[in-house]
């Protein structure tokens, strides 16, 4: 009876990456670090590098996949064992305000299409695609369809995308799917020996002034890339992560970029408009990518009536944070279920670790 | 907490049991078609009061006789005992006002089938003494009595403004002697009932508690020593 | 700088309870100012009597519950409003005051306060005002004539449209006139086009789903044409029906309220067809000439089995074509 | 039936929770309403034949007779028939049997002068009615679990409220005539 069963479910968000996308990419570092090298040979062309040695390198330039912050040779290493035979380029940022992939991608295309090829001779795949968010309505740069001979697939444009890549490609396993920036970073290890020391982070927010991408070394704390790039108000809610799913942090001080920080975000708004009961209006059912049924199981769970949940399956949350956005009565929906999915996760695994 | 008085209070809820504690049909939800629908005025609910205490006092009789025979044949006899009580109730209940039947109609035999008779004389008679078993059900009967006579005081105070048939004040509010009007009543006695037996309870667990003052004093004891 | 941690999403969709509950109040006004055109101003002191007492039930209620009460919680403002909407303008004040208590202390509260209530409160007054005072409710006054604000006893009252329909006679109203809500019936029910224009901006706004509304009144259109009641045409019957009574005013505001109606879209368009059947049942079988209230709190009492229904039809959907959608992350 | 008239409303009725039950619930007041429709028309016919002057009270008291040999009947039959359910179905059908939407049908239909045929119908009828209705409690009893309703309401006060607006629909599809 369900009406549009195939389409996927989700929510239209405003993306908010202008102007951060448009402006270039600035450096901003430690005047102190210097660069790091490896001591292996590098600079050759391609063509006369061994897929070993392209993992060697990864390896010891310490590069790490900022999707999923897992090293980059270890993927490169699993894909090359099981014979992939494509590598998609996840240039998708599907959450507002981040374009921490697609500004990259965009800026220094040649450094992240070489990575690309790197990796393909790598793994020995030979189709490869380049990922990008499909709803960029309000961007003032154009995407091109074709980046150096590379396709451009565009995901539609319900958020969230990310984990939906291989559902809109029609792809089937096994294929790989890379960071632009970890490509990037391969790129430049290849080239002159580069150890990363650095990532890309979007800086943006209703509180800061001028927003951008940053290449911020690794190591540096909130603080100082807040107020490289100018705070206009002093914001209620920093967020390291996209807005839907990101982390908020606690102090500013002490948190670190690391190589997985794709953007540092910082907003201020008024708390007044909480508070309410909920009225069953069920707009989260209708926008549950994973079609649980988020009002119920909230229910359950905040009335503590574990002992008669009914099969809801909150153990397929992806915790997109969708059904607490659209929520009307502003209730922490994908908190609740997410803390729940976790606890059940974390019993299935005892189960499986102890069979007695 | 002083147990004694704890004990004196659940032996009093006990006692009380089935008309304040678990109150027969507001909380048992037990026989009340009678109340709902034949409950308009006072002197129907004395007069089914009346044909009530009959009935279960032979429903329970019956049953307490019949306690050996298989259970499924039990609820036959105990039914026509009950049915007798209510054809003899039907004497006592013409004195009170001779048109009442016409008022109560066939709910009148339906007494016999009523579930107080069904619960309290089949079921609860087979491993209870037949003192106990007497017992609860006269309670049982009590509280509803006692519901009947608050629901159809009210209702009559609405309907024509009098009590007992004679004049209080005249309002006149038709729709108090509709079945929903009945249920919602009933509801909101049943809601009254429980929050009293809670607060019964509660007050009992509170008054044990230590006040500001025995904390200050002990405080201040513990500082002595 | 120090923060206080907060949990994501970190950013919210700009509709919040207020808002929606804002936008009925918004579409509920335009029809006072037209009952005060047609009937003058005790129209408004009708509204303003029903909203006050809703909205101190509803305050009452909260304290003796033990709740904290949300000032931005509009709701009970709703109900006050739409109350009056569904009575004549000649009903008496006492009748307005009583059937937003029940609203309030007996449909809403007992079962939860707002959200949790399984029946609307409004049409739960308003049925409960029609059991019993029906001479009152269905005593409807003259368009344009003067209504003292006071006692109504000597303004002369007509049956509407409903009533003549109901009684199996042909109206006489012109149909232009009843098409512009020119005829004699509650404040509400002033014009078809009022209602369906606000239920656009309902839409509109995402108040309110569009197909529930729709599915109501075809299944109602569709009832009246097969079996027309009076002996005019089939197609008269339709406009008669539709435009006689608050049929369309509950099928927008009563019976789309989002707490007691279905979730799923399927489940919603079934129940706005149900609903839309049973309305008419209502209407001929009825005892009384107005059935929108009484059909909408029966398909209160069964919304969240549509639901059910649909999920489960939904899961065996999923479980006949499953295909491998689970995205590798190797 | 269940609602206009509040007949067979017991704590069985109310308490009805799983499905199965609610099944042998209705299945049997299904039957019994149509065996004793027909037998107690045949106990009228019998007073109309040869003692017409006996009281309406005497008759609806001797209608009982046609609620105990329908029930004797249903039980010997399901013992006979599928006796390895009877444990499960005694109880239940012992408050179908007995509790008064049975014996309440037979006296309206009575109090109603029907003849055999209208009678049956009648029987049957009442019996959809009360299964529909214990489905109505039923979706019911779901849906109040799982609402936060108010400590005092919890239980019976809150079912009883439902039924009470059940009720006042049913009141407005019958309208003025008050059903008593």
């Amino acid at each position: 009876m369900d009406m549009q069963p195939q389409e996927r479910r989700g929510v239209y968000l405003q993306q908010y990456k202008e102007p951060a996308l448009s402006r270039e990419i600035r450096q901003f570092s430690n005047a102190s670090a210097a660069d790091a090298f490896i001591d292996l040979p590098v600079g050759r062309p391609l063509e006369e590098t061994a897929p070993e040695d392209i993992i060697e390198v990864a390896r010891e330039a310490k590069i790490v996949d900022e999707r999923d912050g897992r090293r980059l040779y270890k993927k490169l290493l699993r894909a090359a064992f099981k014979e992939i035979k494509t590598v998609v380029v996840d240039a998708l940022d599907d959450e507002p305000y981040v374009s921490s992939q697609l500004g990259p991608l965009l800026a220094l295309r040649t450094e992240a299409l070489e990575g690309l090829r790197a990796a393909m001779r790598a793994t020995g795949a030979e189709k490869n695609y380049i990922v990008v968010y499909k709803n960029l309505s309000d961007v003032d740069v154009r995407v091109p369809t074709v980046i150096e001979g590379v396709p451009v697939e565009r995901v539609g444009g319900k958020y969230p995308a990310e984990s939906q890549i291989g559902r809109e490609l029609g792809l089937h396993k096994p294929y790989v799917t890379l960071g632009v920036c970890s490509l990037i970073f391969l790129s430049r290890a290849l080239k002159k020996g580069l150890v990363q020391q650095s990532t890309f982070v979007t800086v943006a927010g209703n509180c800061v002034a001028n927003p951008t991408n940053l290449e911020v070394g690794l190591g540096m704390n909130l603080n100082q890339v807040l107020e490289r790039c100018g705070l206009a108000d002093n914001p209620t809610r920093v967020i390291i992560g996209g807005p839907m799913t990101g982390i908020s942090v606690i102090d500013t001080e002490k948190t670190l970029i690391s190589p997985t920080t794709r953007a540092v975000l910082a907003f201020k708004e008024d708390e007044r408009d909480r508070h309410y009961h909920c009225i069953g209006c069920g707009k989260c059912i209708n926008v549950c990518p994973q079609r649980l049924d988020p009002m119920l199981l909230y229910r359950f769970l905040s009335n503590r009536r574990l002992s008669q949940l009914p099969p809801l399956h909150a153990e397929k949350c992806v915790n997109c944070g969708t059904c607490s956005y659209i929520c009307p009565s502003k209730l922490p929906l994908s908190t609740t279920i997410s803390r729940y999915s976790e606890t059940l996760r974390k019993e299935d695994e005892d189960h499986e670790t102890d069979p007695a | 907490m002083k147990l004694a008085r704890n004990r004196r209070l659940h032996r009093f809820l006990g006692k009380t049991e089935g008309i304040f504690g678990h109150n027969a049909v507001l909380i048992g939800g037990l026989a009340l078609p009678f109340v709902i629908m034949t409950a308009v005025s006072l002197k129907n609910a004395a007069a089914l009061t009346i044909s009530m205490l009959f009935s279960v006092l032979f429903g329970v009789g019956a049953g307490v006789l019949t306690r050996k025979i298989p259970v499924w044949l039990r609820y036959v006899t105990v039914t026509v005992a009950a049915m007798m009580g209510v054809t003899l109730s039907r004497l006592v209940v013409q004195h009170l006002n001779p048109e009442i039947f016409d008022s109560i109609g066939f709910y009148l035999p339906m007494m016999a089938v009523n579930s107080i008779v069904l619960v309290y004389a089949v079921e609860r008679t087979r491993f209870s003494t037949p003192g106990r078993s007497f017992g609860s059900a006269l309670a049982c009967t009590a509280g509803f009595a006692l519901t009947a006579c608050v629901v159809g005081a009210v209702r009559e105070l609405l309907l024509t403004g009098t009590l007992w048939g004679n004049k209080v004040f005249n309002i006149t509010f038709p729709a108090a002697n509709t079945v929903f009007f009945g249920f919602i009543l009933l509801g909101f006695l049943g809601a009254a009932v429980q929050e009293v037996r809670r607060g019964i309870t509660l007050i009992n667990l509170r008054a044990d508690n230590p006040t500001t003052e025995d904390l200050l004093r002990q405080q201040e004891e513990r500082l002595v020593d | 700088m120090k923060l206080i941690p907060r949990d994501a999403p970190h950013i919210r969709h700009s509709d919040s309870n207020k808002t929606m509950m804002g936008d009925m109040i918004l579409t509920l006004l335009p029809f006072y100012l037209i009952g005060v055109c047609f009937y003058g101003l005790r129209v408004v002191l009708l509204m303003l009597l029903s909203a006050a007492v809703c909205w101190l039930a509803d305050l009452v209620c909260c304290l003796v519950r033990g709740r904290r009460f949300n000032v931005r919680d509009l709701s009970s403002l709703v109900t006050g409003l739409l109350i009056p909407l569904l009575m004549p303008a000649t009903i008496s004040y006492g009748v307005v005051v009583l059937a937003c208590i029940f609203a309030i202390v007996v449909v809403k509260h007992p079962f939860g306060g707002i959200g949790e209530n399984l029946f609307n409160p409004a049409a739960g007054g308003v049925a409960f005002a029609i059991a019993c005072w029906p001479e009152k409710m269905f005593a409807y006054p003259n368009i344009f004539a003067t209504i003292p604000l006071g006692g109504v006893s000597g303004v002369a009252t007509v049956s509407s449209t409903a009533y003549t329909l109901k009684m199996g006679g042909v109206p006489g109203a012109d149909l232009g006139d009843v098409l512009l809500g020119l005829t004699p019936g509650p404040v509400g029910a002033a014009s078809i086009l009022v209602v369906l224009a606000c239920l656009l901006y309902l839409a509109y706004r995402r108040t309110v789903p569009l197909i529930q509304p729709v599915c109501f009144l075809a299944a109602a259109a569709l009832m009246a044409f097969l079996f027309p009641r009076a002996d005019i045409g089939r197609t008269y019957s339709v406009a008669y029906e539709l435009m006689s009574g608050s049929l369309v005013f509950g099928g927008v505001f009563l019976l789309s309220d989002p707490v007691t109606s279905p979730k799923r879209f399927g489940a919603r368009a079934l129940y706005g067809l149900t609903a839309g059947v049973l309305v008419m049942v209502f209407r001929r079988f009825g005892g009384f000439e107005q059935g929108v209230t009484f059909a909408v709190l029966l398909m209160n009492a069964v919304s969240e089995e549509y639901d059910r229904l649909v999920q489960y039809l939904a899961a065996r959907a999923e479980r006949e074509r499953r295909a491998p959608h689970e995205t590798c992350e190797e | 039936m269940v609602f206009s008239r509040a007949l067979g409303l017991t704590r069985t009725t109310m308490a009805l929770e799983r499905r199965f039950t609610l099944a042998v619930f209705s299945l049997s007041v299904l039957f019994m309403c149509t065996v004793s429709s027909v037998l107690g028309y045949g106990i009228r016919y019998l007073f109309s034949e040869f003692l017409p002057s006996a009281s309406s009270f005497e008759k609806q008291v001797s209608l009982f007779l046609a609620v105990i040999v329908s029930y004797c009947l249903m039980y010997l039959l399901v013992s006979k028939l599928l006796p390895k359910f009877l444990p499960l179905f005694s109880g239940v059908i012992s408050y179908a049997a007995f509790s008064c939407a049975v014996y309440g049908t037979l006296l309206v239909s009575a109090g109603k002068e029907l003849d055999l045929l209208l009678s049956l119908v009648h029987g049957v009828g009442a019996g959809c009615g009360m299964v529909l209705a214990s489905m109505l409690l039923l979706c019911g009893h779901r849906r109040l679990d799982l609402r936060d309703v108010p400590r005092a309401f919890k239980g019976m006060p809150i079912m009883l409220l439902y039924i009470g607006m059940l009720s006042l629909v049913l009141y407005g599809l019958v309208g003025h005539n008050l059903p008593t």
